[in-house]
């Protein structure tokens, strides 16, 4: 082969050593986006895929249509539920570096995702979270203490030991099973909200997936049937930038939004800004009112930064730069709705500062509670027996034999 | 009583159970208004309707994957694979989330789908419509994998399937859809008309999953084996005139392993017999199962008679099908050894 | 369940007994789509994905900036061909009637797509057809007799038989192996053309689908791949309006166009009358161009029906009402060249019927010629033993041994 | 010579063939500027540039898909899966096409596309980082599968692959990139630098495709294994004192049926060991390969030991790996048997 490749290589616009370079995000004053009545045709809200809504301004205002009006207590139901997801990364972070647990994932710099989309949502409607969606379980009931157990795979593991770490699981909460397959929950949630219209039931599903699993075939059956079907669904992709060390541009995402992926199949989409809650709240909330009214599903694109390794597996200086976070133009979801909370006068570093320290003091008793049910390291252990059950319904005879086989071994038999 | 040929019988199955329970529902491509390419879902979407018995985008993994959503909302699916050779684009739908899904939520989620597909050659459908892969699904823990050999344990099993709460892949000899096929594509056509078998009790029944069922009683060999090849060996026990004890296996996971044992360990030989490629198929646990269980009683090393170790061709279709004469010298081969 | 179902179902706009009705259809008058450049940007293209490039219009003229301006012997070659297609299936189809082969698969009423869009691509290009698209293997020099003896699975079968029929392949004529799974060559025409890249040729690759195959997850990954690299590739999608019994509708095609499909990952799509040679003949060099010259991906939609039935094994009336062909508001496209020529004053009825006599003539010398080589009731015949070939490029030993084994069983021993 | 993890023999395999043969390429998730989520490719982007070492979308099917093209297009692509756990989305691709394009062409058209995959467990990945899918491959006709146990083999038997005309599905088996491995998690962390099969040439040479490995001589107990459970065999060798021949399967299909039957036929005893799910997995073919050929010489049932039937559950990794423990009962089982 002596002649020169013409193949186009996607690339990031900086490398680690570069400066960080966002100028190929489309940006939009806050406010500038209309909101379209929810019964408009899907035809009339395609400009919804390429601008970005947003609410507070860089004054820390908040402005525009999309404006939920927000009260003091529902803003403080807000922050206090970004913190504490914060908060509670950081230490899992810790905790694993410290080999206490085996694994994390943090949602550093995209709380406002859960913690918005959870807010808007009805406790009825179904979850079908990625494993950056921590924030979902929180705010749906699942105790800090439950899901350290399930970090720990301990005896109060709701997992039985079975699953990494995050991945939790509620039932009660409406919130699916996480799954280390990227993707495959999508064509779940659709099939949830079919059921939830062939059923006559006004609940909506609405799942989550990041932008680099957007190029995975689930994303294409979860997009088609749910056009097809016109389904109660709301299919959210967090576009953080970076798929463990691959950027957004390697699924397309130079090309035109990810918000723009339905279109071709008749899904609105819309984009819009993942680090502001109030506009994140009030476009998943449109969109469920859309649904739930029959006007099918809503692809929501939400625009944020992965601010942490992808895991504690990976070490991002490796292929990004160090300080990209800090020049990401959307900045912080806390910061930013902290200082409108301050601007609003209802809000001051002081409450800030203590309203963190009661969360790092909620999030170290867990601790201790959690430990007393077992760590890696000190028991109570859970029962290794029980690893033969909810294979099936009912073990069958075979894994009965193998569980008293294994009990045998374990025994030294 | 009726006389019901496969299709029938599957077709009857799902009517019953449609009434019974109205949180099952069908989908899969062509099932809905045409009533499927082989009949199975005729007249279903005229009776409970088009929310009911949906027509599916061409997608195996979305229907798998929409399939599983339904579940996990109270549906109890019922997912039509048009050939068991389009299954792969749904493989991991099954693989990573049906199978898995009950075991990694400790039994809070899980999702009832009863995946039904058609299998297996001898209807000049070449290398894209003849596959057996139920091997592949057979070594998957946490679905359960079937396949009946005739109308009554069809429409039984399919009911025990949609009925169970665990994910089934249920796979229909195509070939026996009409009538069973005794391995000698020469002869005539014969129909379920006259089979015993073709018997099918018009309401509900089951047949339990989970057990194997002796098609044939014999003293002097265990023939092994399920699907189409039941028919293939009772025949081959004719023309050979070998006692031969035929099993059908019906659940091939979980198996069914003291039916077995007790039959090998009674004649003391045993061939295994399946349409799918032989190497690392179905037969090879069989193989292993039985060997385990049955060493001290065997006169004879254990014999698989199967498709080869090549796609089946469509011009070599009965050079590749495991039939009557491939049947017949593998009982020699296996009576003949000391 | 006692509430109603609130899911929405797509609908057919008549089944049997009702009046086939293709309001639906958008169309366009011809010569009304504008041109651009192939090097517009992408941006600027996506008009062409909801309007309808049509050249022959009512009255048989050729119109507007689409027309290639086709002298004679060109609308000669387009219509030879396509009347050699249908000649053919008709024979084919026949014949699999009276039992003498399997099976078999028509493209009547859109013989235009492989005809016009052979006639666009350059010899190097390479074709990832599907089951539809025999009129490529016809144009790019693989002779009837060829195809006939693929058909029989005969001795002189293409595919030593063991393919279905219809499922042809030709290394020399760069148009690659047909699958029987539906969809999956798309992705195989994108990585041919990203090696095309990769290499620095300047040869495109081009592949088609039918409209219920954009559902499945190959089309996805075909799409995101050759946005991502920009791969010198055309995509098509025949939207014959049926998938079997299902129309098309159920993959999505009463929401948006095909065409439109790729948008989202800015992939152009072209809308074209896909029953009008010259249409589509200038939209495909339009396409391939813009890819030669880095231009990336296009997708194109061929809006045509499907004359017959799915396939020998398939009956129409059971689902569809009989006479829908008749009212499809593109009509055929052999009947609308025709017209067409005549209308430019160089072609006649009569010359129409004996080049239809010469073509026939020309299919029953081929069949003739084609037993010869054997037939399903009559030598000679294929090895048996070459079943065991081609598995792997040598033939392992446990496939040797299962030959001796196969060719010992035969003969009885 | 020099000494090298698998890591380290994987990377240099690649960078041979691609300093070789420019029609090789590499593509995969991660693969390209990062060098691989286990630096397996780390450096060849900088070396040959990011048209040959591509950074893929997350899309298996898309990355299998796209490579077959490129591999009729007369490039030898080197695919990688992140996790084998998640060549599912790429199976039908594997199946359906790469499989099969040279049968169903007769020979016209074919794709010599490797694919890549760090498998097994023990690294504390849970359910969807420690599968081993290997038998559902094995059992695919059409293309070869193949598991390399020491960075020698890997090096040598990765080289093969790339250069073979065949489709190859390569495991890696992940809990030995650093260091062999006996199977026993409370010992330390040993490396392959004090590892003869650590020594290896930095240049090109090949380890054939489709011959097993005698790892460990001996006359009492045949064990056939490969991947980790190759060291753990050993180990448990010295511990029972039991006189074990173990064998390295290494190509798991087409498999080298001689050297297996060679040794059992020596030893009269076989033990079969696999990290994967025992029902249905590729040690029932060795079982039955190996049942057929030796029946006259086995002495004792052939015994399989291997993961349980259940997903692999994170808290209880070792309990689910088959290690010393297991390995060492099962040697003293098939020893007992008379
Ligand atoms: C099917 C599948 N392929 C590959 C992986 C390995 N993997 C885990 S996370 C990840 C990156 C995902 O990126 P993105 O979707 O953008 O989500 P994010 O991590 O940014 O939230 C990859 C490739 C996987 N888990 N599943
Ligand atoms: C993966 C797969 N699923 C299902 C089928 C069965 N099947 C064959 S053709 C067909 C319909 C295809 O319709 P379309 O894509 O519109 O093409 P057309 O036949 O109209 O040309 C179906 C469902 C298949 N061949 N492959
Ligand atoms: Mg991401
Ligand atoms: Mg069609």
């Amino acid at each position: 082969m002596n002649k020169k490749s013409r193949l186009q290589i996607p690339r990031p616009t900086a490398r680690p050593g570069e400066k960080p370079d966002f100028s190929y995000l489309d940006l939009a004053a806050a406010g500038s986006v209309d909101k379209p009545a929810i019964d408009a045709r899907t035809r009339d809200l395609e400009h919804l895929s390429s601008g970005l809504v947003r609410v507070l301004d860089d004054d820390h205002n908040a402005k525009g249509p999309w404006n939920p009006g927000f009260d003091p207590a529902q803003l403080q139901v807000g922050l206090r539920w970004m913190l504490l997801n914060r908060v509670f990364d950081e230490r899992m972070w810790q905790i694993q570096r410290q080999g206490r647990i085996s694994f994390y994932m943090q949602a550093t710099g995209e709380e406002a995702v859960s913690i918005a989309q959870a807010m808007a949502l009805r406790p009825g409607d179904m979850c079908f979270p990625s494993y950056r969606n921590q924030g979902l379980f929180m705010y749906r009931g699942v105790t800090l203490v439950d899901m350290m157990c399930q970090c720990l795979s301990n005896t109060r593991d709701m997992c039985l030991g079975r699953q990494l770490p995050i991945m939790y699981h509620s039932k009660s909460g409406n919130v699916f099973s996480i799954s280390g397959n990227l993707g495959t929950q999508y064509p779940h949630a659709v099939g949830w909200a079919m059921a939830s219209a062939i059923k006559g039931e006004d609940h909506i599903a609405a799942s989550w997936v990041g932008d680099g699993s957007t190029a995975e075939a689930d994303f294409h059956h979860a997009l088609t049937f749910a056009a097809v079907y016109q389904a109660p669904v709301i299919l959210n992709v967090v576009n953080n930038q970076w798929a463990i060390s691959t950027f957004q541009g390697t699924a397309g995402g130079q090309r035109r939004p990810f918000a723009a992926r339905g279109l071709g199949l008749g899904i609105p989409g819309i984009r819009v800004d993942g680090n502001d809650l109030l506009a994140i709240y009030a476009v998943t909330l449109w969109a469920a009112d859309r649904a739930r009214r029959g006007g099918g599903p809503t692809l929501i694109e939400l625009v944020t930064y992965r601010g942490g390794a992808h895991s504690t597996s990976d070490d991002p200086t490796k292929y990004r730069p160090k300080d990209e976070w800090a020049s990401f133009p959307l900045g912080d979801p806390i910061e930013r709705l902290k200082q409108h909370m301050i601007a609003e006068g209802h809000w001051s570093d002081t409450k800030h500062e203590s309203l963190i320290d009661e969360l790092r003091t909620e999030v170290t008793a867990a601790w201790k509670e959690a430990q007393k049910h077992g760590t890696m390291t000190e028991g109570p252990w859970l029962d290794p027996g029980t690893m033969f059950e909810d294979v099936y319904a009912e073990t069958p005879n075979n894994l009965e034999s193998q569980r008293r086989r294994m009990l045998e071994i374990e025994k030294g038999e | 009583m009726a006389q019901m040929n496969m299709i029938e019988a599957i077709r009857s199955a799902h009517d019953i159970m449609m009434d019974k329970d109205p949180s099952v529902v069908v989908l899969g491509q062509d099932v809905g208004y045409f009533g499927g390419v082989f009949r199975c879902t005729d007249g279903l979407q005229r009776k409970f309707g088009e929310h009911r018995v949906i027509d599916a985008p061409i997608a195996e993994g979305g229907i798998i994957g929409t399939a599983i959503g339904m579940g996990v909302n109270g549906l109890r699916p019922v997912a039509e694979i048009q050939f068991a050779d389009y299954i792969y684009p749904g493989f991991d739908q099954i693989v990573s989330e049906l199978a898995r899904l009950r075991y990694r939520s400790s039994g809070e989620f899980f999702s009832p789908v009863t995946i039904r597909t058609p299998c297996g050659g001898g209807i000049r459908g070449g290398q894209t419509h003849s596959q057996s892969p139920e091997a592949i699904f057979a070594h998957v823990t946490g679905i359960k994998t079937v396949m009946p050999s005739n109308p009554y344990d069809a429409k039984g099993l399919l009911i025990s399937a949609i009925e169970s709460d665990d994910p089934i892949v249920f796979f229909e000899p195509k070939r026996i859809y009409h009538g069973p096929f005794d391995g000698d594509p020469e002869k005539p056509a014969v129909s379920w008309n006259s089979h015993p078998k073709g018997e099918v009790p018009e309401g509900y029944y089951t047949v339990p999953l989970g057990h194997a069922d002796i098609a044939h009683p014999g003293e002097e060999l265990t023939i092994i084996t399920y699907g189409t090849l039941v028919h293939v060996a009772i025949a081959a026990t004719k023309e050979t005139g070998v006692d031969c004890e035929v099993i059908d296996v019906r659940t091939l996971a979980p198996l069914d392993v003291a039916t077995l044992v007790a039959s090998v360990k009674k004649t003391g030989r045993c061939l295994i017999a399946h349409e799918a490629t032989r190497f690392g198929g179905y037969g090879a646990e069989l193989v292993a199962t039985v060997q385990k269980e049955c060493f001290y009683h065997l006169e004879a090393p254990i014999s698989r008679v199967a498709g080869w170790d090549t796609p089946y061709p469509h011009a070599f279709e009965w050079q590749y099908f495991p039939g009557l004469k491939r049947m017949s010298a593998g009982i020699r081969k296996v009576m003949e050894a000391q």
